[in-house]
């Protein structure tokens, strides 16, 4: 779609998929990660009645109301935003979940309920807006801060961060990705991917707060990311009647410094073309190996850092009808007198 | 028996024992996990299709194996089946409790004990039966995983002779209890046999104990409050359950995944029911959150350490105002307190669970048959207040099985609320020129929702649990916060119209009332009518819901004296009821109890009579 | 001011208005993160340092950078430092609330509001003055990041020329503000000559409000309740504190930090209070609770939604009996509510933290001083007690300047409680022949307690929150729980003999009683003057502690009529009086504000004054 | 110290060391482990009283009652016992902690706590008696039980287990064993060793329920773990002069096929003897490589999974007094009068 086209598909302006006016601070890296999304989703003309924006506390959490304010949203506790939106996912199978959290929410506090998320393989797209400080709370170190960063009162940080990509390859995420605010091509690629991908896909985005954690020596800054943002690849995103049919989705062998070809299971096709470094997304192995040497060396490696065929979604290993079960008629929702009758007599 | 009581003595017992056949009860103490639960059932079953009333309540441990477990089980002709504190027979099985087994039992009472332990006769006050378990299996070829759980067959075989319960009903029970899988039924009913004819051709009768057909249980069923909650909410169209291993609240999970099928989807046969093991029960009520904000009929079961974790949501589920369903199946706390041992010692702090001001609907069902009732009028009641709505069973309603009454089917359709679908929505809109999420109506303090997922431009509205004003925007302004709460309190006022109403029999002139609630029901009536034989009449509320309706306030106006009886140690209920009820109360008089056991009609009636002795002496001027 | 108040009319304010000199109130409305904080310090800081008694009240909203946030200010030469509802001064910098903040204007009221904005004079009952914002700061250099900043300086010194606040009281405050960094203060300083020097050029003085300096606060403080509580704790022997960040409780962590140093080890310098952050809520409150166990006076910090989190460890410290400190800085719930505006609505769910029977200690500070008192006594007596210590303070009493005594330095030593050492574990045995971890050997229900690390081969004991006999061991009998809650019930009764007593003011003959707490003092001292004068006396009782004393309900029963006030929405100070009090208490009236700002004077006046012309006017048939 | 000697070091006997008896099921790995516990605590001549025996809810968490009964201990609540040890370690640094908890205790609703206690590297042995079930509460699926297995009430589990040994390693433990009830030597061995560890140190021992899961196709009975079972060395702790003096601590080089030798601060060394495979437990990605080999391959591969330097623990980096804080005199719990006039006299 062109992105001057005044409408999209569904006949709307990108006004459309705005939501309410930002009340984060000028130059937080969340509002470009709203209008990211806002610009994709206007692109991929998403329904807005069937997206649901998910989010616990935060800076970041607050950004759902900012961005296609057509869909239902729900900003829960901190946290907490993972059990919600399984809640919700599990009854109304129809719904594109989009959820929004922090280094805090999800890294401190929520940890555990985001690695059982991802190991229930929750459809959704769970985007971490990653400043490394909680912003709302005025600046104390969250858990993905870097070791050694000093803040004021909070003196030094001595521990290590915990990597939130991580940790999704390890709880079986079959998507991972991890871009930078600041590189909005990327951010707008790995959203659309995310979102034709079944089960849980992780976007690990560095969005730098301005206000607290700004510096250049933090790795959550825009002068850091800037300078060492180190893509993997270029992601484009190719419609579905651009490829072949295919009875079966399959994974093409990798041919080093070429092109990599990700299917996904809506037809569209994830292509990644090699920049500097070859590499594959979809050894395990190789991406936790990856992760490691970003660590070690502080590099901000950005792209589809992971990628696995889905294994089944939460709702299609309980075994769970098709239909969303939020819209079915009573009578699937009341069994008939003659049955409960039946049970009482063989309870006599 | 060494579940030690508070109330001390036994001569209630001996009071009451106006007949010694189908009017007494006996206990039975092994090991946990010696597959000792079965034959209790079985003896359970043989007697309730014998038409006799009886109750079982089993005492176990926390513990898988090996820690001392009791199972008492009760006759009575009048068809009382309230817990009583002693028993007249003990089937002493568990060689380390026996002593004090044997040292509980009455004058005149019965022990029945392995021969093998050559126990000796330490009381000779007592009848003494000691039964070959050893041998008897021993003439069995028995695969040694089984030879524990099959040993306590002798048992029956020999409460069977003894105490006349035929052999064609234990069969049929054995049936029951195995599902008809014939190896089984056969294993064991040849060892009930085999004990039966030594006790035939061994014992002598010297007890005056027996049973004798009646026909008092047709037409009744014998089942769980777990099970019937799960039944009551698959009837009651859930489609969301999550949930995180707790006892006594497990079961009730378990018979939701046993009733399923009677839910699945008849065109793909697949299910319409989710239940999701969480990893905690903040996620299970997360995910119950979540579903209900979605549409679904969400229920999650946990108990005390449980609902403690739930504050946070349940706070959440207040403000934003999602219908969901939380049983709790209560146990005795604080804290890990005794995991095995039950309590209505919840409801005080569920009632204002979650910081900052919020007071919670709370369901107090007395039995399985209402745990059936409430298992689907929640989530009406949920969804039409849009709230949370807390149903508070207890571990001895959960899972000991109660004669009961079979369910009514519901007597109403579902009741789904203000939500509007997509069609609703544009008729609201043609109506009202607006919708707004949070506006009121309809002065009922219950606003319109919608779903997700709703085919309509302007459906969507943003929940939170931050201050909003009624258009469901974010706001700090101190009108817009004042006004929603102003709005909950009128929800919750409707609410109070809408929470099943207290249940009172009373008759004009009555100066003593009892006001209960939940599993205590049948030792306050069995006492009301020991009290009412000595002369002492009193009328009887009990209360099924919170908030409180306003005839609990005027039951106990109306009255020259109360009491509050409950099973827990503060007298919770005492407290919700003085914090309605600024007029004076001095006369509500708090009958605590808190043992961890369920409440025995003793503790009622002498706790009253003493009371009310007390009162005449003072000659009334109390 | 678009703080909206549910009260109606600014009557009250034009009656009182007793004297235009040191007597009248501003406020100050900027955008969030503009660094308008420092200016209005700066203006409190120069009040307070003129002897002028002086309050501010921050009303900031729940945003880092944007969002319209108030300052109030007022002076009060009879010492009275409540908030008003309404000032006669708005200082209006945010031009999107201005038309309400001028709209809220009382007639005869001052707006300052910037030239730029062209505003236009839209009502003609008050006193209007523009001034150059922008220009003034243009003749400066200034960086641009600190411009914003910066040019609040601007409003400080036409204020200061206005008003009459001598610039060389403002350059204190300055340098107080900025710890005497030179270049800060004079750039600062800078701007408010020129802002002053322009308003002496340009302005002509048309109100009558002026500042002339006094006595008032020499010798006096001027401190948040936050920094006292810390502080307190510092000299209360903390040596463990986990938190978890959370508004409006951090900046108590924050000055625990910054106090650290007073608590050096002098041989190697290092820390000897630790001070964690947590990974949430139940992590901080499992940490304390280990180091409270292990013997360290131990803290954590809160508001709501941590409370929420806590309950199942405050359950199981409460059960196993841990001495811990929990400070709830109380802000607008229920859920995530309101995060920056103050409450009192935690009372109510904290006092009964945790599932089944729980009832806890909860302290009630008023003010930064008792604050400070609370935050070393807490500790004394959560080791005494061996159970948690709430303390409920707020936002309004934690993060606003409080002008105070100095705090006084502990009037006792250091109390561990009933701590045995090695030795002192001897000694008990030598003269007990025993010592069992939960003994009641002094009968007021508390037990003896070793710490791990006791060398001593039989100091070691089992700790846990499951059910025990006095020995520590895990029990399930009913008797030895009976006898653990009984004697848990001795403790409570004992804590309320222990817990800071209230504070009464009566005098013989006073029909009318004031009940209240925590930070609403100096509203409610302030109506008492007002109603006074109105002819109405009052007596006053403020309660400190929680279990309630025994006085609080002779002083409920010794009054005709109660009023009890405080700023929840449910009353729930009313529903913990009826709970403990049967007799009848239909005369005690809720004055309950739950609007999310400090109580005021008016409020409490008002509702007073009309309730009794009601009451009088029904010529005492109420 | 000869295992058939009557008194320890210290002039204790065996027996000494014990606890209550157990009210597990006969024949619970759980049980299994508190005697191996036992033991050592015998061997080593523990001072009990300086031991503090923490755990969470679980069968496994109610072993610390049947073992070394001259020690303090905590039985908290449910998960949540990592934050109870990092406070009571923290303020008492002289106090050996050894925690007990379960796979659904550390797994399930511990995640957060055991990953955020790891992360602050809290002086401890952590020891997971895992099943793969919950024991205490009659037999559901827990985090780690296997994808695939069936129990009754509850059907198939289709979700992914959790490798808690991995989880550890991901989150910068720095001594992370794996055992097997059933090989009481090597649970043994590794006991000792991770009480001479610096800062956490985690022991996932598979402990079979015999009530709930010990059917042989599951990876946590007794007839698997029999089975299949495979040493990565030997293990021997060799006591503090047996070694040359060594100023600083250091790790040898690794020579492929023949000892590993890993000192301890305090003084021991843990000597790796290689068995089937060469594997050197210090080696991050490596140690990843063979839990992900281990997991393709239903492998029980046990022995020290990964050892690393320690880093500071949580005391340490805080910069917290060497003497214990529970211990410290009331003048230095309470600053002097002048302290307190001084800073009023400031604010005035
Ligand atoms: C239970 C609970 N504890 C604490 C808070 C306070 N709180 C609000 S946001 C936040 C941290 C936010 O950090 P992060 O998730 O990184 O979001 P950011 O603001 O940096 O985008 C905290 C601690 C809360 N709302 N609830
Ligand atoms: C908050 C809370 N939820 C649930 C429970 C019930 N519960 C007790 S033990 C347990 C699981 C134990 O499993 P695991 O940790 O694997 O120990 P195991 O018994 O298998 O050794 C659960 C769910 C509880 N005690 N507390
Ligand atoms: S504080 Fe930081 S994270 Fe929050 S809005 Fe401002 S820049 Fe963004
Ligand atoms: S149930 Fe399983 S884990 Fe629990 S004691 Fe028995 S065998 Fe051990
Ligand atoms: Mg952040
Ligand atoms: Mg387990």
């Amino acid at each position: 779609m062109p992105r001057n086209a005044r409408t999209n598909a569904l006949g709307l302006s990108r006004n459309d998929y705005r939501g309410g006016k930002s009340t984060l601070c000028p130059g937080c890296g969340h509002d470009s990660i709203s209008n990211q999304i806002i610009r994709i989703a206007y692109e991929l003309g998403l329904e807005q009645h069937n997206v649901i924006k998910m989010s616990g506390i935060g800076c970041s959490s607050k950004t759902p109301a900012y961005f296609l304010g057509r869909a239902h949203a729900f900003n829960a506790i901190h946290g907490r935003m993972p059990s919600v939106v399984t809640g919700a996912t599990t009854v109304n199978n129809e719904l594109v979940a989009m959820g929004v959290s922090g280094d805090g929410d999800t890294g401190s506090i929520g940890l555990g309920q985001y690695k059982h998320l991802l190991r229930r393989n929750v459809p959704m797209v769970y985007i971490i807006e990653n400043n490394g400080v909680y912003g709302l709370t005025k600046g104390q170190f969250s858990a993905t801060a870097d070791e050694g960063q000093f803040l004021r009162y909070y003196g030094d940080n001595d521990l290590p961060p915990i990597d939130l990509a991580l940790e999704a390859i390890v709880s079986n995420c079959t998507f991972v990705g991890r871009s930078f605010s600041g590189d909005p091509g990327q951010v707008q690629a790995l959203l659309k991917a995310s979102i034709a991908h079944k089960g849980t896909a992780v976007l690990d985005i560095v969005s730098p707060c301005v206000t607290f954690n700004n510096a250049p020596d933090s790795t959550k800054s825009y002068p850091y990311g800037r300078e060492h943002e180190i893509p993997l690849h270029d992601i484009d995103l190719l419609a579905p009647d651009f490829v072949e049919e295919r009875e079966e989705i399959m994974i093409e062998d990798y041919e080093a410094g070429q092109i990599i070809d990700v299917p996904m299971h809506d037809g569209t096709v994830v292509r990644l073309k090699k920049t500097d470094r070859d590499y594959d997304p979809r050894q395990r192995v190789q991406a936790i190996q990856l992760l490691e040497e970003a660590r070690m060396d502080n590099l901000l490696l950005t792209g589809l850092l992971y990628y696995e065929e889905p294994r089944m979604t939460l709702a299609e290993s309980e075994n769970l009808s098709d239909r969303p079960l939020t819209q079915l008629p009573d009578d699937m929702l009341r069994p008939p007198r003659e049955a409960l009758d039946n049970l009482m007599q063989s309870m006599m | 028996m060494s579940i030690a009581e508070i109330q001390q003595g036994t001569e209630f017992l001996a009071e009451e024992r106006e007949s010694q056949v189908n009017d007494f009860a006996f206990m039975v103490a092994t090991k946990n996990g010696s597959g000792s639960q079965t034959s209790n059932s079985v003896l359970v079953r043989s007697l309730f299709h014998m038409g006799i009333p009886v109750n079982g309540k089993n005492l176990f441990p926390s513990n898988i194996k090996g820690l001392p477990t009791w199972y008492t089980i009760r006759v009575s002709s009048e068809g009382y089946i309230a817990r009583r504190d002693t028993t007249e027979i003990a089937i002493a099985m568990n060689e380390l409790t026996a002593a004090e087994d044997i040292a509980d039992l009455p004058e005149g009472g019965v022990v029945i004990l392995p021969q093998e332990w050559k126990w000796g006769r330490t009381r000779d006050d007592i009848i003494w039966y000691e039964i070959p378990v050893k041998e008897t299996i021993r003439q069995f070829k028995i695969p040694s995983a089984r030879r524990e759980q099959v040993g306590n067959m002798v048992y029956v075989g020999v409460v069977a002779w003894l105490f006349e319960i035929p052999l064609d009903q234990v069969h049929r029970a054995l049936s029951d209890q195995f599902r008809g899988k014939a190896g089984a039924v056969n294993m064991n009913f040849e060892i009930i046999e085999a004990a039966w004819e030594w006790a035939r051709d061994n014992l002598v009768k010297q007890d005056p104990y027996r049973f004798a057909p009646m026909n008092l249980t047709e037409g009744k069923i014998l089942i769980t409050g777990n099970e019937a909650a799960a039944l009551g909410a698959i009837f009651g169209g859930v489609t969301f359950a999550s949930w995180y291993p707790i006892t006594p609240s497990t079961s009730l999970i378990d018979a939701l995944l046993g009733y399923r099928h009677l839910r699945k989807d008849p065109e793909s046969e697949k299910d319409t029911v989710a239940v999701i093991q969480a990893e905690d029960e903040i996620a299970a009520i997360g995910m119950v959150v979540g579903a209900g904000w979605a549409g679904a009929r969400a229920l999650t079961s946990t108990s005390g350490p449980g609902i403690s974790l739930m504050s946070e949501f349940a706070g959440l589920a207040y403000i934003a105002e999602i219908p969901v369903v939380i049983w709790d199946i209560t146990r005795m706390g604080p804290s890990t307190g005794l995991p095995t041992r039950t309590s209505q010692g919840d409801i005080l702090f569920t009632s204002f669970l979650g910081h900052g001001d919020s007071q919670q609907v709370v369901l107090l069902p007395r039995d399985p048959d209402e745990c059936f009732e409430f298992g689907w009028k929640s989530f009406d009641l949920a969804d039409t207040l849009q709230t949370p709505v807390f149903v508070l069973s207890d571990l001895d309603i959960g899972m000991n099985n109660w004669m009961s009454e079979p369910f009514e089917y519901p007597d109403r359709p579902i009741n789904r609320g203000k939500t509007l679908d997509k069609i609703g929505l544009e008729e609201f809109f043609a109506e009202r020129g607006e919708w707004y999420r949070y506006r009121d109506y309809d002065k009922d303090g219950i606003a319109w929702r919608t779903l997700p997922g709703t085919d309509h431009p302007r459906a969507a509205y943003f929940t939170r649990g931050t201050g909003h004003n009624d258009k469901g925007e974010y706001s700090e302004r101190s009108d817009d916060w004042v006004e929603n709460m102003e709005r909950l309190r009128r929800k919750f006022e409707t609410a109070r119209t809408l929470v099943p109403a207290p249940e009172i029999e009373t008759s004009p002139g009555l100066r003593i009332g009892i006001v209960s609630y939940g599993s205590n029901d049948p030792a306050v009536q069995e006492a009301r009518d020991r009290l009412r034989a000595d002369g002492i009449d009193t009328s009887y509320l009990r209360i099924r819901a919170l908030p409180l309706k306003p005839e609990v306030i005027t039951f106990i106006e109306q009255h020259d004296r109360i009491y509050v009886v409950e099973n827990n140690f503060d007298g919770q209920m005492t407290s919700l009821i003085r914090i309605d009820m600024p007029q004076d109360n001095s006369h509500v008089k708090s009958l605590a109890l808190g043992d961890g056991l369920p409440m025995t009609p003793r503790f009622v009636y002498e706790n009253i009579l003493s009371m009310e002795q007390g009162h005449n002496a003072q000659e009334r001027t109390y």
